[in-house]
């Protein structure tokens, strides 16, 4: 057990600092080309996630011709704390590198890998993951959109929803029905679904926080004819690339709550310093000094059980201690906001937002849209009731009902 | 001692309760969210059916069914999420001008006010209000028989719609609290994007607002009384206003458990959806039961008025607390959305909760009255 | 609406006010004899009782001969209010007066009647309630004593336990079941069994907080004969009678809540001008006085919660309302403790209470052992979770699985 | 960076895992706590294996394993609930020493403390230990070469009965802190009736000791950094403790709960008893993770260790906070009862939250060194 690095890890890590300083957009260029969603791959996402490519550190545990460098995983780890310093994402699409590309990789097809892999992780072309349905949110096997199936090709008919992007993406990675007489959670498959196909129709959802800026959508199937050949893995077999799919969302995403966390963290301690509504400085507060206190503890905390489970995830493995650390991290988020927005006071109510890209909100907004935002992390991706379903029947091993 | 409600206030709530469902669906209130609607209900309504002058005397136009009454009536409006001029202009305005006012004043101002011929808007310093200071943003200067007005006050409800704004600001003299009914238009407002845009709010300026000797409410330097006596009214008010939109909250959550289905079950059926549902109701009950007492310490001026104002907020707090955060939770996606309601209900929770001093000030308040 | 009593109420209050000043023990005979269980009936509390009786104060809703004046519930409120202005309770054997007395007059025999009523209410004879049983403590269904049926005597066998004041009561008022073969809720009997028969063994259950004063109890019961006219009501019908018992345990306990925690609250207010372990005055702490604020507020409510369903209460009613203000009381008990305790810092590491005397540790004994009893009050007579189940299904509504 | 349990660390834990769960059954706690019994494990195995001088330099006959190693003893202690000299002993009083000590010293306390020769204590001031302020309750003042302490010193572990007190003391010089290292003997012990008997506390009262100069440990006025950091490894090794005896409370709940059952299930079935159990582990994990950090920053010397300490105190502190909560709740009665083990973890774990500072005041210690 130690904290320090070894000092090759940190001469890695001297370099990745000086390319990313080198290499990472510039605030002019974000600025100019504002993400409007978690499709959306503007010139210079598309620029970045190039250079990235190139420079093998796209998806570092990955081999060169895939956009990485064989790293092992403590320098993977490296490469993540760094990016977490800049602040930076790796993809502006990120479902589509973090979950869809391993997902081809892993079950594709050698035709499906040679038409979709590299050009994802070029961003070339971006993604929407067709997973939850009105019927079936925390629940996939309660899935019911179907597809027929075809001699050469499937027809899909269904409605999809909380479809992040959908009207950004190219493609959609898609989860649907194709034996109606199986067991719930058998007779699933996963196809690749042109979005610009006839009979597909993208609804924007807004978040209860604003309603003109959009990530999540409705998408409407309607008779979408899909080749057989991209069927992605083997027929009736999407509940494992379920599983797997997951298994990339959630391998490294600790990292990103973390990260976030801890911008969170530092903007109380900004906030610490304004006046509050009685005319004090919030930061006298002796309770709000506590619950900060407190907070911070809690985002170190997601650092450190993200290090000590650290080797399990980096390996992509599922893993329950997952669990542990997204509900964890979004509960954190809500109370840290919420505490904000109470200290705040009747500031709070100022909800005037001009600077809205996609995913910013999430930092810079008013805290009390920062609040409103945060059930997103409690609620999508399991929501925390059943992450502690799982902690509890996965984990310490309690009895199902 | 009696908390239950009679049978008169109970005709009186049913009526009221039967008004807003006609008069005020929840697509009244998400048109004006949406679309910067101004409907004319549920104000017309209350106009024509006198709710706005249910706790004024009768020498003044009203129905003199006192402060109980119309802690009921405004509970009902919180349920329905009820928008327009009713809140500020009876519970803040209103209060303070009765408190305050000579009679020609309570002519010229109460009077209209509760006959709904006049929108009023209660100008004070949030931050300050559970300790009911008057801040030192707006400071008032005597200029031969007149009073000068100089400072802002932010977040005032209805501060850019309202007719008169009745206004506390800091003196030098006594006790330092002076108050003033100002028209509107003598203030330049400024409209923010405010959270629940059915409860519009505006940061007020005043520019060396002169204010003659007959929009002098009293006497400054001996006004305390009267600013924390209207508060006190204004606190209350807001509570039950937050209670009523809890109450939906908690009845739209139900009715979602008992309706949505995962893993082939009602949500509902799952013992952590009805633990965190049985936990919303404990709190919500919390709440009504003290802004039950609060309006009745208010309605017979019991000495343990301002313990009380401060309880009902507290309690208030405490409630939207809970009941927003599992409302969202317990709708799952469909509580993430702008399409549901249940975000309408939880935006006005929380802007009740700012106003008037948050729960923890009031907590702070509560703890000085104790003298702990 | 409204919050001040009319004059005749006024009245009977200062009426009871002087009566209770004239009237109640001293607490010199209450130091000579301290109460060591709840069903220790000593000299002073036998005499407070009957004075009590005697004055028909003490069932003030039931008449005359029953030792009350048939006062409206408006009348018994107020008397329960002056009871707790001088922290005074009706009978050092709660269970006896409040539960049991009630059960035999609604449900018991003239035999029983005549033989038990008056006594009870006299304080001649103490009670111990025999309902929990090692595998039935949320869940009175699952009860296993057996109480074999013969013509004219039941042969009782089984194990009670939670038993409060079995080493001193002279009778249990028994549930037992007597149709194996029924359902569950069937088959359940009630008898009267005489602590000193033959076959009975008590063994005492100290508390977590103190291995030496002790109120709970295991009962060992071994071939116990009850004689046939001591079966209450029905035979197999002890369900009902069960929700009756608890009906009138429930019906005012409120008020005891209510005026526990207004107790702990100035307890609450006199820590808050001690000094605290950072050497600051504790109540100097804005977080303390956040949480104080925020429990008076708590406790408060207790009352104002109560005097909205008192109506019902005051018919005795069962009512879910009941579970709101035993769960609420209950948990707010459990915080306030638990506050004072980390107020204290290291001084609450110190135990020391030699004052003991049965239920006196609620109230004056060290606060870390007042934290660790208030589990008492969310474990016993259903807990916490058993309460939100009933709230969530009997007041709102939803759905048992 | 790793926050692996390395191979050897890993037999060095399981050895003691394997010699507590031998030496050191909870009735031997029960004993101690029941008939003031005073067993000689498992401080016997603790100085025949070595433990004692796992974090002493070969130089003074330790092993030179690192705080680290030390942290995940101590840990393991906890998960048995160890009583004897151990904890203050190795966590407390020789921190102290080695932090100011000149060789002499070392050699005449350090050496035989780490060879389990002597027991020590350390009697600093609790309410002031998260600041590492030495409190004003006892001074010294210097007396010709030797020093005199007058005053007292509140809830010391073991302080009546272990051979050694080390002692912080208020002086009027520099940094205001003088070290001390007194004979028991020299003090008046008065023990006190501790919530868990097996963590005895004893006031002790300095009535004029008089400290001759080689007792005097380090500079007078100029040992606030070495206070500062002894009290870092007392505070993290009081949290890991408390984390041992969490995980233990958290195994005995998840078995009731797999064992007990109700309406015809194990309890641990519903829902409401998997989700309290689900947030018992996650604060579990909090503060073991946040305890590993610390201990590994304090034997790497890194820049955040006294915030790494007052972390770990604190995410211990929310952890025995929930986790003795749930587990007397979810063990029902029988949590409720004497007999049952749960509550002698309980209250080891309250008494760890209670000695150097409480997580709240170590949140307090943290927002200071984050200035806010």
């Amino acid at each position: 057990m130690q904290l320090h690095y070894d000092a090759a890890t940190e001469a890695f890590r001297a370099e990745v600092r000086a390319w990313l300083e080198a290499n990472q957009p510039t605030p002019a260029e974000m600025r100019a080309e504002p993400v409007k969603s978690s499709a959306h791959l503007t010139g210079w996402s598309r620029r970045w996630q190039g250079r990235l490519f190139d420079a093998g550190l796209l998806v570092p545990g990955w081999p060169r011709e895939l956009g990485g460098r064989s790293l092992p995983p403590v320098q993977q780890l490296v490469f993540q704390e760094e990016m977490a310093r800049f602040a930076l994402d790796r993809s502006t699409n990120p479902q589509g590198l973090e979950i869809i590309a391993p997902s081809i990789r892993d079950y594709g097809s050698d035709f499906l890998k040679e038409k979709y892999l590299l050009p994802t992780l070029r961003a070339e072309i971006a993604w929407c993951l067709g997973m939850s349905e009105p019927g079936a949110g925390s629940d996939l096997a309660g899935l019911s959109t179907r597809a027929a199936v075809h001699e050469d090709h499937f027809v899909v008919t269904g409605q999809k929803i909380w479809t992040s992007g959908a009207q950004h993406a190219d493609h959609c990675f898609c989860f649907v029905r194709t034996d109606p007489a199986a067991p719930k959670h058998r007779g699933i498959s996963v196809l690749i679904l042109d979005m610009k196909a006839p009979g597909v129709r993208v609804q924007p959802l807004p978040a209860l926080n604003d309603r003109k800026h959009v990530d999540f959508n409705e998408a409407f199937l309607d008779g979408v004819v899909v080749p057989r050949d991209h069927l992605v893995g083997q027929l009736h077999q999407g509940w494992s690339i379920s599983a797997g799919s997951l298994a990339h969302e959630r391998g490294m995403v600790w990292l990103t709550s973390a990260r976030r966390l801890d911008d969170t963290l530092e903007r109380l301690r900004a906030l610490a310093r304004e006046t509050g509504p009685d005319g004090r400085r919030i930061g006298e507060s002796e309770s709000f000094r506590d619950a900060v206190a407190g907070l911070y503890v809690d985002a170190q905390a997601m650092w450190f059980m993200g290090y000590r489970g650290f080797a399990k995830f980096a390996r992509g493995q599922v893993s329950p201690e997952h669990s542990v650390l997204k509900l964890f991290g979004s509960e954190i988020t809500q109370r840290a906001t919420r505490l904000a927005t109470e200290a705040q006071g009747v500031d709070a109510l100022d909800v005037d937002y001009q600077g809205w890209t996609f995913d910013d909100i999430r930092g810079r907004a008013p805290w009390m849209r920062q609040y409103l935002v945060s059930y997103g992390g409690t609620i999508s991706a399991g929501t925390s009731e059943i992450q502690r379903n799982i902690i509890a029947q996965r984990v310490l091993g309690l009895p199902r009902r | 001692m009696d908390f239950e409600i009679a049978p008169e206030q109970q005709d009186l709530v049913d009526s009221v309760r039967a008004v807003l469902a006609q008069e005020c669906p929840t697509a009244l209130v998400r048109d004006i969210v949406e679309n910067g609607s101004t409907p004319e209900q549920p104000w017309k309504s209350a106009r024509e059916l006198g709710w706005t002058a249910i706790d004024l005397p009768e020498s003044l136009g009203g129905l003199a069914l006192g402060f109980t009454a119309l802690g009921l009536v405004v509970e009902q409006h919180g349920c329905r999420i009820a928008p327009g001029p009713f809140l500020a202009t009876v519970t803040q305005f209103l209060p303070l001008v009765c408190e305050a006012g000579a009679p020609e004043q309570l002519a010229r101002f109460a009077q209209p006010a509760g006959a709904g011929e006049l929108r009023g808007a209660l100008a004070i310093d949030h931050g300050r209000a559970a300790e009911q200071a008057p801040g030192e943003s707006l400071r008032a200067w005597r200029d031969g028989a007149a009073w000068v007005l100089e400072g802002q006050r932010t977040y005032v409800l209805d501060g850019g719609s309202a007719d008169e704004i009745a206004v506390a600001a800091r003196v030098d003299a006594g006790d330092g609290v002076g108050l003033f009914a100002v028209p509107q238009s003598a203030v330049k407002a400024q409209r923010i994007v405010a959270l629940d845009a059915s409860r519009p709010l505006a940061h007020l300026r005043f520019d060396r607002v002169r204010v003659e000797p007959e929009r002098v409410l009293g006497t400054p330097g001996r006004s305390a009384r009267a600013l924390g006596r209207a508060l006190e009214r204004a606190v209350v008010a807001a509570s039950l206003e937050c209670v009523g939109a809890c109450q939906t909250l908690l009845e739209m959550t139900v009715e979602h458990a008992k309706s949505r289905r995962q893993f082939d079950q009602p949500i509902g059926a799952f013992q952590a959806i009805q633990h965190k549902c049985a936990d919303m109701l404990v709190q919500l009950e919390k709440a009504r039961a003290t802004g039950h007492f609060a309006m009745m310490a208010l309605a017979e001026d019991d000495p343990r008025r301002a313990l009380a104002a401060s309880m009902a907020k507290a309690a208030a707090s405490d409630c939207q607390r809970l009941v927003c955060k599992e409302a969202i939770q317990i709708h799952g996606g469909m509580g993430y959305t702008w399409e549901s309601d249940v975000q309408l209900f939880v935006k006005r929770a929380k802007t009740l909760e700012a106003l008037f001093g948050t729960g923890a000030a009031h907590r702070q308040r509560i703890a000085a009255l104790l003298e702990i």
